[in-house]
């Protein structure tokens, strides 16, 4: 009882700090995804072109990206990209205090890690598919721009759905990492207010119930999609093809 | 950047070092752990289908960072207790914690996945075990088990590889693995490159793992 | 009147009482009423941001803010790095050490075998690693997590600043005690304003502004809202210490 | 007690849920006889089939396969199946084994066979099926006829006293085809008591003593070949013959 | 230019990496002409008839498909599959798609008609495969002939002069083979120019003008179905008819 009085808002309690902190970890999360998934499309269209340095490019980004821990490459963003917008903003004689948010290199990193493994996702969704698809849209004489807008697109969330899934829960997750470039998130105010409660295990209890509602919640949703992208492809009875 | 390592060698060396045994010693453990919780999970019945379902459900819902304080400092808050039931000496120390934490962790991620391959074995395998009148025991231990796991090591692969990765954040409760090492580095002397030369360590340790995995997959020439 | 001019500073946000963060989410300490009362002096708006430790003088070069008001220990590494203002105060440290060890001197032969703890990044871990490299030293993000794992008998000692650790222990725990003189790491001038190298102009505005609030008791009434003594007056260096 | 059945089926039901796989089919298969089951898809072939060792179990009705009669109790259901070997459609081989170890896996675990007893045996089955010089290889090396004359051989490795095939043929190319059917030839022509549901109409000619078909749940015939092709009883069974045979 | 040839292949080559998979393939095809290519597995009848529509491009040689030769532009590409309809093995129907829009996808998009004149037309091919009934379903709640005569409607449906088949019925169970095959029967006596793969001897008897015979890359034999079946040229022809249709 007493510990939850910690967590009332306003001026006495850390329910409005951890509240923010939730904002600030949805936030990130929102508005990290989209980008990431984008950035997914981008790299598998890389990779599967044509041009060799092209491929080269998007294989090391998924090497490294897959390779770095997540912690390090928030580092590594946070502080050279700082370096290099200084840098720039110096030699183009900009404004030097353009700054770069814990919030935008937190996004940036994420999404680099992120769509290491969303093009994978991509990539696996597109084959699972199937060349019979793309092939019946070819003998068709479908234009590419309708075969993969009106044909695989269509198709392409119901098996990318699962993985995509996966990825924002990882993501959800990774936020956690960010308070460690000091951004607010729930993970940050969490320590903030241990420093002065010295509960470690009561908050951090808060925060795992908090992370764990949100995974669980997000799985609905998911399994909620999954069934509607599923329509039309469940078998009444026989599954051919 | 090579003056950067060579400059602080035996930290590197010391922190590649406990880097590599934390990887190794949870990967096994882990799997231990897991191999119960995934027969459960793929029986789902009883008792022990509701508890392994919990297991996953709690330690793959929390970020890991999260689960390394809970345990860590967690633990300390209680230390009277834990002493007092001759734990302490466990707790007390910043690397079985952040070993534990990583155990419970990666367990529920690997019992996820030898349930999805044991699931995934499909229906003909046990309608043969039937056929042929192979005992319960008979057909987990010499069918439908070296199935699962061959069909599992994918998987499992890229679990080991997230581990190697998941190691760094153990840096935040005082233990000098790789990252640890470099925080500090960076600490003293303000340069960046000691990330880098981090990320490096990192990107060569991910290279050996992948070779090593690569290599047990290929031992199973049956699956080809 | 044109819109007035805002100076960025920066600050950790989690070492009471210089600069912690409050349940209202406010931040709050010594450093920021200081920050403030020279802003005021100076005539421009304050805008404050909060940084981890370990990335902080980065982050200041990095121009994420102008000015750091962050109790940080004048040395001569960090000058390399940044431009220091003079000491606003002498921020001395001082071990902290579990009661039941019953420690009454602080020095390396009665430190054998203990586990001592301090911020990762903070000029203690230079004293540690100079005299007492025999120890085994486990460093923190943050000082309130080092000071919790002494709490809980992880660490033996902890060596930070004795402000620090006493608004800690003057915060409900009989834990433990400070044990040992204070002292400072040689060659540090005390707790400077840290701005970049190349803000040559801002330092002497910094300076000036520190002395009219010095010389007007502002500086002093901040300082009696916190320490009930003098904190400007320079404690004796480790060398002294140790090796004399 | 020289009972000369080697399988009696009365008046089994068989459901699904609320479907209704099976109903009330009767069949009586001596020993030595050579059974045919064909119908359209669907018409419960595969379920029938599956009752018979206990794959799937039945709501109503009796079911006896060389005396014993079934039940879901494990000790029966061991004793069934020791009896009748089953062939599937997709032949259902261990990935993970090769085809020796698929043929000395059960004999060595279930008859406790010591391991060169089994290999020997395993080998004079696997020679009789053609697949000695493949007994090393693991089933994903091998041809689908292969895979099915592997399966075949590990049936027989049971010894049992029955062989059970359900479509042993319609995963395979024409070529195949004939390799596996070849062998069920042979096999019947041994004097093996068989079960096989197939669409291969000239195996049926050939081989089978009796054809029974099935529609619908039901046994709408049973019937010698000659009489089945010849002049079929039912309207749905000379449908059936002519798409199958027709084109 | 009174041609009267829809499909010309001359000396065409076509490799997978180092693998020849056609070797100097040479074949005429006329107008209104009914071609059954068959051969064993592996032997390149899928290669050949996927090299027409230009699914697969070739290596030398070259193929003219009703006046319009051949190369990779997409125009030509459009061109030539405009008037090569193609049906395949596994019906390739869109799953998210119901049968009636699998039919008015292509007519609406590609040939740019108005959605109710495709739906009206999409309608009446489906009556023609016998498919009015299942317009408005998901191709998985259909059976596999179903599903096939939907794939044949589709292609139709886009007014080929030609029409392509693979296999179009070895993934299906004898009944609904009889189905596909009844429609493609129709669709011969309609005097649709066909080619096709296929393992279905009957059909080839009754509706091919010339059967083609494939083995390791090579045309090995060009013949009327009587004279084929009968007298076959080639041993390997021989051996194949006899294990296709032997048993
Ligand atoms: N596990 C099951 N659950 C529900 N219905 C089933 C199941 N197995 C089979 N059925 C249904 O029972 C009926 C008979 O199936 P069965 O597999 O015995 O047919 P079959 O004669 O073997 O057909 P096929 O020639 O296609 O193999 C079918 O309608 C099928 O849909
Ligand atoms: N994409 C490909 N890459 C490499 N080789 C291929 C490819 N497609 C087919 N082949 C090879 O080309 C040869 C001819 O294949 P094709 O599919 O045309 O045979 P087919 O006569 O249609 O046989 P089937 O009756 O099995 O369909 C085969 O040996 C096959 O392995
Ligand atoms: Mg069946
Ligand atoms: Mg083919």
């Amino acid at each position: 009882m007493e510990l939850l009085s910690l967590l009332t808002p306003g001026p006495t309690g850390w329910g409005d700090e951890l509240l923010i902190g939730l904002s600030m970890t949805l936030g990130l999360a929102l508005a990290t995804f989209p980008v990431s998934i984008m950035l997914s499309f981008l790299i598998h269209w890389a990779r599967s072109s044509r041009r060799r340095p092209l491929r080269y490019l998007a294989q090391m980004h998924v090497s490294i990206f897959k390779s770095l821990p997540e912690i390090l490459t928030l580092l590594i963003i946070y502080y050279q990209s700082q370096v290099v917008i200084s840098w720039v903003a110096d030699y183009a004689g900009l404004d030097s205090t353009l700054s770069i948010s814990p919030f935008l290199a937190g996004l940036i990193a994420l999404s680099l890690v992120i769509s290491a493994y969303g093009s994978e996702v991509v990539r696996g969704a597109l084959q699972a598919i199937g060349k019979g698809q793309v092939e019946a849209a070819q003998a068709l004489g479908l234009s590419r721009f309708h075969c993969f807008w009106k044909v695989v697109l269509p198709q392409f969330w119901r098996h990318a759905l699962p993985g995509l899934g996966n990825l924002w829960v990882i993501l959800l997750k990774d936020t956690s990492l960010v308070s460690v470039i000091a951004l607010s998130d729930l993970t940050h105010v969490a320590a903030l207010a241990i420093n002065t409660t010295r509960e470690p295990f009561f908050f951090y209890l808060v925060i795992a119930a908090i992370y764990i509602s949100l995974v669980i919640f997000s799985s609905w949703i998911q399994k909620r999609l999954e069934r509607r992208a599923a329509r039309g492809f469940v078998a009444g009875g026989r599954a051919h093809a | 950047m090579l003056d950067l390592w060579f400059d602080y060698k035996d930290l590197w060396l010391s922190g590649l070092k406990v880097t590599a045994s934390l990887t190794l010693l949870a990967i096994l453990l882990g799997f231990v752990l897991a191999l119960p919780i995934g027969v459960a999970r793929a029986r789902n019945r009883g008792l022990s289908g509701v508890l392994a379902y919990g297991y996953v459900i709690f330690f793959r819902g929390m970020p890991l960072l999260v689960l390394l304080f809970l345990v860590y400092y967690g633990a300390g808050e209680f230390s009277r207790d834990l002493r007092s039931l001759g734990l302490w000496w466990f707790f007390r120390d910043a690397y079985y914690c952040g070993l534990l934490a990583l155990v419970l962790n990666t367990a529920a991620y690997q019992a996820e996945i030898i349930r999805g391959s044991l699931n995934g074995i499909p229906s003909s395998i046990r309608e043969a075990n039937a056929a042929l009148n192979l005992t319960r025991w008979t057909a987990f231990r010499r069918v439908l088990f070296p199935i699962a796991i061959a069909r599992a090591l994918p998987g499992l692969g890229n679990e080991f590889i997230l581990l190697l990765k998941a190691t760094s954040l153990l840096a935040i409760i005082t233990i000098f693995d790789l990252m640890g090492q470099a925080r500090f580095i960076f600490s003293e002397t303000f340069d960046l490159r000691a990330y880098y030369v981090a990320a490096l360590h990192y990107l060569v340790l991910v290279l050996v793992l992948e070779w090593l995995l690569r290599r047990i997959e290929r031992r199973n020439a049956w699956a080809a | 009147p044109a819109a007035a001019e805002t100076l960025r500073i920066g600050t950790e946000g989690a070492y009471a009482p210089f600069n912690f963060v409050t349940e209202d989410g406010s931040l709050k300490g010594f450093d920021v009423d200081i920050g403030n009362a020279l802003c005021m002096q100076m005539q421009v708006e304050c805008e404050w941001s909060t940084h981890e430790w370990g990335g902080i003088i980065p982050a200041l070069n990095a121009k994420k803010f102008d000015v750091m008001v962050a109790s940080m220990a004048i040395t001569e590494k960090r000058q390399e790095k940044v431009r220091f203002s003079s000491p606003y105060y002498f921020n001395a440290m001082r071990f902290a050490a579990l009661k039941e060890l019953e420690l009454d001197t602080a020095t390396p032969a009665s430190l054998e075998g203990m586990v001592i703890g301090t911020q990762s990044g903070s000029v203690a871990v230079t004293v540690l690693q100079e005299y007492f490299p025999e120890n085994e030293i486990k460093l923190y993000p943050k000082l309130g997590e080092a000071l919790l794992d002494m709490e809980s008998g992880r660490l033996d000692l902890v060596l930070e600043s004795k402000f620090s650790i006493g608004d800690w222990m003057a915060d409900g725990t009989d834990c433990c005690a400070f044990v040992g003189e204070d002292f400072l790491m040689d060659g540090t001038i005390g707790a400077g304003i840290a701005m970049r190298l190349e803000d040559e102009k801002l330092q002497t505005r910094i300076d000036d502004a520190l002395a009219a609030i010095i010389a007007n008791g502002t500086y002093d009434d901040i300082r009696a809202k916190y320490f009930g003594f003098d904190i400007r007056s320079q404690p004796r260096m480790v060398s002294d210490l140790f090796e004399g | 007690m020289a009972d000369t059945r080697a399988i009696s089926i009365q008046a089994l039901n068989k459901y699904y849920g609320s479907f209704h796989a099976l109903k009330n089919v009767t069949l009586t298969v001596e020993k030595g006889e050579r059974i045919v089951i064909c119908g359209p898809s669907g018409s419960g072939k595969s379920t029938l089939i599956r009752c018979i060792n206990g794959l799937e179990d039945h709501q109503s009705g009796s079911l006896t396969v060389d005396g014993v009669t079934l039940s879901d109790e494990a000790a029966v259901l061991r004793q069934v199946r020791a009896r009748a070997g089953m062939v599937f459609q997709h032949f259902n081989l261990y990935p993970h084994l090769s085809v020796l170890d698929n043929c000395t896996l059960s004999p060595t675990c279930t008859l406790r066979l010591d391991k060169a007893t089994a290999r020997r045996q395993a080998m004079e089955l696997l020679s009789r099926v053609g697949m000695v010089d493949h007994a090393g290889k693991f089933p994903s090396q091998l041809s689908g006829g292969q895979q099915q004359r592997a399966a075949i051989a590990r049936s027989l490795c049971m010894m049992p006293d029955i062989m059970l095939f359900d479509e042993p043929t319609s995963a395979l190319d024409p070529e195949s085809i004939g390799e596996v059917l070849d062998v069920m030839t042979d096999l019947a022509r041994d004097g093996m008591t068989m079960v096989c549901v197939t669409h291969e109409m000239g195996f049926a000619r050939k081989a089978a003593d009796r054809i029974v078909f099935m529609d619908a749940g039901q046994i709408l015939e049973i019937n010698t070949p000659e009489a089945f092709f010849a002049t079929p009883e039912t309207d749905r069974a000379r449908t059936f013959i002519n798409q199958v045979i027709g084109h």
